[in-house]
């Protein structure tokens, strides 16, 4: 199989998908002439002309607009939005609009627009270049939120994104561009909604999103070795949430850690952990532990960034203090 | 003007303008729910240009949809039940008033004003991408051309050159603002200057003006002359909504002189002078009262939507058979 | 002591603060001619001026964007948006410069902004008037914010956030502006931050926000007579959130609902139901319930938009669930 | 002019030039993190305009901001350190080279394209307020003419009558987007007429120009004549970014031409032609040199911020003690 970057996985999701569909589009800022920030569509422009593949002037609200509009008309956008904090200029088209159509029409109207951006920090971009803003949309009825972690689902996932005909947000994150996987030359999709287990154990379960499912498989490479086993799950898709696969999870293992880059309070991380307890209560033996960003604005610069979001080490040390429980509830694996 | 005489073409305003009367009178009644737009005064932009409109062009309103709609091609029963909250209406009852579509005669409104613009922007891509020949209208007001939407779609409808017609209904007020404080630029047609487009500001009340207008833009547009940005400029006879304390913003005297300038009353004199006669125009009500009334009578019984309707279409199911959360 | 409308005591804070502070200041869509749409503000244009009312154009991001700007330089803006809805469109100004300018500064810039609107269903406005946004809010450090829901609160909160130097996001309910009750002559502060409790009781804490303070205090009483005693907290404050009184609360209870308008995936009733159960875990006899709004669109109508969201009725089913606990963990008060 | 030698001019420009290399190399070495946006080409607006200010003027700007921020006040040594990520820069290092605020020098730039124009107009009304003749400057691209925040704010400044000069610099690119292609109009200025505002297009590549139209503009703006939006027209002669792959979108040779015409050739032709000895400017580069190396060498000496740093201003604590939340 050949391994190709997250960047090269987009890109032939893309080029599969506008080759099958014609009314398959893609709508930004740069993603013709450079082929967008990352690289993702670079040399789609003179495969596929303009009517594919649209430059956008820097008008985020008019952009989002034009991926209802001809969604509406029966065409397939996928209109970018270079960064996730730039798409607080596009609110409204999308929470408003988009999400409200389908139901306006009593399930007439099909609105299969795909959302993406990219988010997170790790590129010493600062605070307003940085943000995790993936929990807005996972609040709003008619949305479906998705964060791919690796090369192999970023192209399952977009391709089933661009398939589906809701208005799906597909938030991407910055330092995954250029991670490499084997990727399969046959066409495969993977669908919305299903949680993946990246790695099975039997201690703790840690729920990880996007660029922090690596960091909690490198954690619990190193806590095997201290003896503890941690089952890593990748929800994937946000809402619609495979609980079935986390609550099985923690059903086994009994204890629990949420781990997002996005500030803890008010955010994701609080689904997750509400969503654990509500169904694994007894199985439980401590509560879910959630294990987020500091409550701050992403700082600039060469290493701080780091300290402020999880890593493998932070990661692991939260693990850690989970199962260093109480006598009264001794790791029993 | 394409075979349309101006006796049609009042009559059509008498029409829409009962049918906003009717539609008071139920929100008085509290048969309508949330805020109800008056659309007195505006009935010759109705049906000047939505009115020009082909069946399978795209029409996208506002707020202050309903004579739009009407005009527009939508039926007054969909329309009348849709504010009324019932399944009969155009969203079935889930939108009301000021948010409802009905994709069957390519109507459209929402609630959020400026937001219709992008929209437009976006069916008319798609239309040119088709290649086919339709043409989109969006009308919003003096207000709405104070918004970043307006702007960001302008200029993307014109860079692109895209099939879409932009009606700014110029009826003197955003709410309780007054255009000339809060509209830096004397004609809103002065902003088509931004984009490169023509500055056309037409008379709003005189309905052969506005379809000739109308007319002349949709044709032009379909050959691919597009976009365009006209202001037709009325008035807001009424106040903003039921309700509105008119008096913190206006006189009444500015209401009964812009009363005598109003598109009834303007096409009533020209046909009176083009040798109509009175007792034929008066003749007119007659039958569009019967109707509307037979439509208010029938709209009362219609029935509301049930909580399954609410939440069944929010999204469409991943999965075979998955049921709506609740 | 004088009984006024939640509108009037909104009104009443404005003037103290404006006639304290001429740097004070309201701006939005008729604030001014109107006196804002509810009437919060009737009367202050000729009180005040145009200098401290203003009336603004239907440019929300320039709204907010002067609020940022005249914050800067020494005023005290209070800048209002119709409806929460519409402040999709002005998420940029509040999330990447009100939020972020003060960390920016080293602390040097104060940015004293109330940001203010009103949310929430219950007025027959459908699904893009009615929605429950504050979820977007609580996960943005630099922010705090507020959701009032008493006349005595609302004047005591919306006081201390004009003096408070944050941006601080105020949002009322659509639903409460004629609700009345009596609120003292002599001046007084709420200080933000400081969780209310609405009724004391023994074997259920309820966590209800903004309009669904008041339901849970009448499903409180219809649930007394049941002989199930509820204490019902109104956090006031989302972030920074008291967890102090909620989890001294829960530790005694043992149970506890929380009831939002927002829909439960990805919002606030994640976060406090996380709260509680991290810090309450061993006193909880069962996993805290969300008891939220069902995820749609709000449907206009007469009577629809009361079905999806919570109500006295449903919040007391809720608690019955709650109540009727397995017998190994018997009501205890 | 107010007094200030072409010469002077010359010099600042030259500074300005030499620091953007200076960051560039920086940049090259990974001393400065996040995109670099280069400035060569475009120093005669930054020198023209934001040098014009008076110290207790406040002054706006983008993603390109250092050029401004120096030009405006800052020292370089607080602005570059800010781009490497230092405590002795502007933010302490923490906002880094796109969003920074220096309240000292009343400099505040942000790097989300447009946003800034309705702080300014924000900054104006206050400034307008309190009654004092201070004017906001607000630095902006052909991009950002493009945003909704550019027209809200234009309006809203319009109307209002705030002290506020927008100035647009139109350096025929918006990363890899031509001007011509993206923004609907041939000039920008044109789109003043949305606003009533004059139609303002200078050359600025020409010093002289852009500073006698600054001070003209601020003369006016402080009587109360504002707002006033000016276009002024140069190139950007590197790429976008450090590493952009220009030429999926311009060719060397259209860059080779428009080096021809970049302020620092026009300015020392000028004081050429007046007579100027070539020795004479030429000497200027050796203290400008100096300086910078000496900035160069002192920058990288500079701590970076802790950790603390980063998380304690999130937010001012609403209790006496109370620690920022970790
Ligand atoms: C973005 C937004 N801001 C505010 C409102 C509240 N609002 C509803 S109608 C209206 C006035 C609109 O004025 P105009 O565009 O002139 O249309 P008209 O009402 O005159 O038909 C306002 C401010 C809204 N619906 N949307
Ligand atoms: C709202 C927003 N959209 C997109 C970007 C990404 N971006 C950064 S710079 C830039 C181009 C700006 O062009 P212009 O305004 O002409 O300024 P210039 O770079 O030429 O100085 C873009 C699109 C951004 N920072 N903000
Ligand atoms: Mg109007
Ligand atoms: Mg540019």
């Amino acid at each position: 199989m050949p391994v190709i970057t997250f960047g090269e996985a987009i890109k032939q999701a893309y080029r599969e998908e506008m080759q099958r569909d014609k009314n398959v589009f893609l709508m930004g800022e740069d993603v013709g002439r450079w082929g967008s920030l990352y690289r993702s569509s670079t040399g789609l422009l003179e495969e596929f002309g303009s009517e594919q593949i649209k430059d956008a002037p820097i008008s985020e609200a008019a952009i989002a607009g034009c991926g209802v509009g001809s969604a509406l008309m029966g065409m397939r956008p996928i209109v970018e939005f270079m960064y996730i904090d730039f798409i607080s200029i596009a609110m409204d088209q999308i929470v408003n609009h988009a999400a409200k159509w389908h139901q306006l029409s009593n399930g007439k109207i099909k609105l299969p627009m795909v959302i993406k951006t990219q988010g997170g920090a790790g590129r010493r971009n600062s605070s307003q270049h940085s943000q995790s803003l993936e929990n807005w949309f996972v609040n709003v009825p008619g949305l479906i939120t998705v964060m791919p972690s690796t090369p192999y689902d970023v192209k399952g996932l977009l391709k089933s994104a661009i398939r589906n005909d809701n208005p799906v947000v597909f938030i991407e994150h910055k330092c995954l561009y250029f991670d490499k996987q084997e990727v399969p030359e046959e066409e495969y999709l993977i669908p919305l909604g299903k949680a993946d287990v990246k790695r099975t154990g039997d201690n703790v379960t840690i729920i990880a999103t996007s660029w922090m499912v690596s960091f909690a498989l490198q954690a619990a490479e190193t806590l095997a070795d201290e003896g503890i086993s941690c089952e890593v799950i990748d929800p994937r898709t946000l809402w619609p949430l495979d609980k079935e696969t986390i609550i099985q999870s923690v059903k086994k293992t009994g204890l629990c850690l949420v781990v997002t880059e996005a500030p803890a309070e008010g955010g994701w991380s609080g689904e997750a952990s509400s969503v654990v307890h509500e169904h694994c209560f007894s199985e439980l033996k401590k509560p879910v532990k959630r294990h987020c960003s500091i409550r701050t604005g992403i700082p600039y610069g060469a290493t701080l960034e780091r300290e402020v979001i999880p890593g493998a080490e932070s990661i692991a040390g939260a693990v850690r203090e989970l199962t260093n429980a109480p006598s009264s509830s001794p790791l029993t694996p | 003007m394409s075979g349309v005489s101006l006796k049609n073409l009042y009559e059509e305003m008498l029409l829409l303008r009962r049918f906003d009367k009717l539609s008071m009178r139920l929100k008085m009644k509290d048969l309508i729910y949330s805020g109800y737009h008056p659309t007195e005064g505006q009935e010759a932009v109705a049906v000047g240009f939505c009115g020009a409109l082909r069946d399978d062009d795209v029409l996208l309103s506002t707020h202050r949809p309903h004579i739009h709609a009407v005009a527009g091609g939508c039926t007054m029963e969909a329309v009348l039940t849709e504010m009324m909250g019932r399944t009969t209406g155009c969203s079935g009852g889930l939108g009301g008033g000021m948010q409802y579509v009905d994709p069957e005669h390519n109507f459209y409104c929402g609630s959020v004003v400026g937001s219709n613009l992008p929209i437009a922007t976006g069916v008319a891509m798609a239309m040119k991408q088709q290649g086919s020949d339709r043409v989109c209208m969006c009308m919003f007001g003096d207000g709405a051309s104070n918004t970043g939407s307006f702007h960001e779609a302008l200029n993307l409808a014109a860079i692109w050159k895209l099939p879409v017609i932009f009606v700014c209904e110029n009826n003197g007020f955003a709410e309780a603002m007054p255009v000339e404080e809060f509209v830096a630029c004397k004609r809103i047609s002065s902003r088509s200057r931004a984009y490169d487009l023509e500055e056309i500001s037409i008379d709003g009340n005189d309905v052969e003006a506005c379809r000739a207008t109308a007319d002349d833009l949709i044709e032009r547009t379909r050959k691919g002359e597009g976009p365009f940005l006209v202001e037709a400029v009325t008035y807001r006879i009424r106040g903003h909504y039921v309700g509105d304390p008119e008096k913190t913003y206006r006189t009444k005297d500015e209401v009964a002189e812009k009363k005598q300038e109003e598109p009834l009353v303007r096409a009533r004199e020209r046909l009176l002078e083009q040798g109509t006669d009175a007792a034929e125009l008066d003749a007119l009500e007659g039958p569009i009262k019967e109707r509307l009334d037979a439509l208010s009578e029938w709209a009362v019984e219609q029935p509301f939507p049930t909580l399954e309707q609410a939440i069944d279409n929010v999204y469409i199911p991943l999965t075979e058979g998955e049921v709506a959360c609740r």
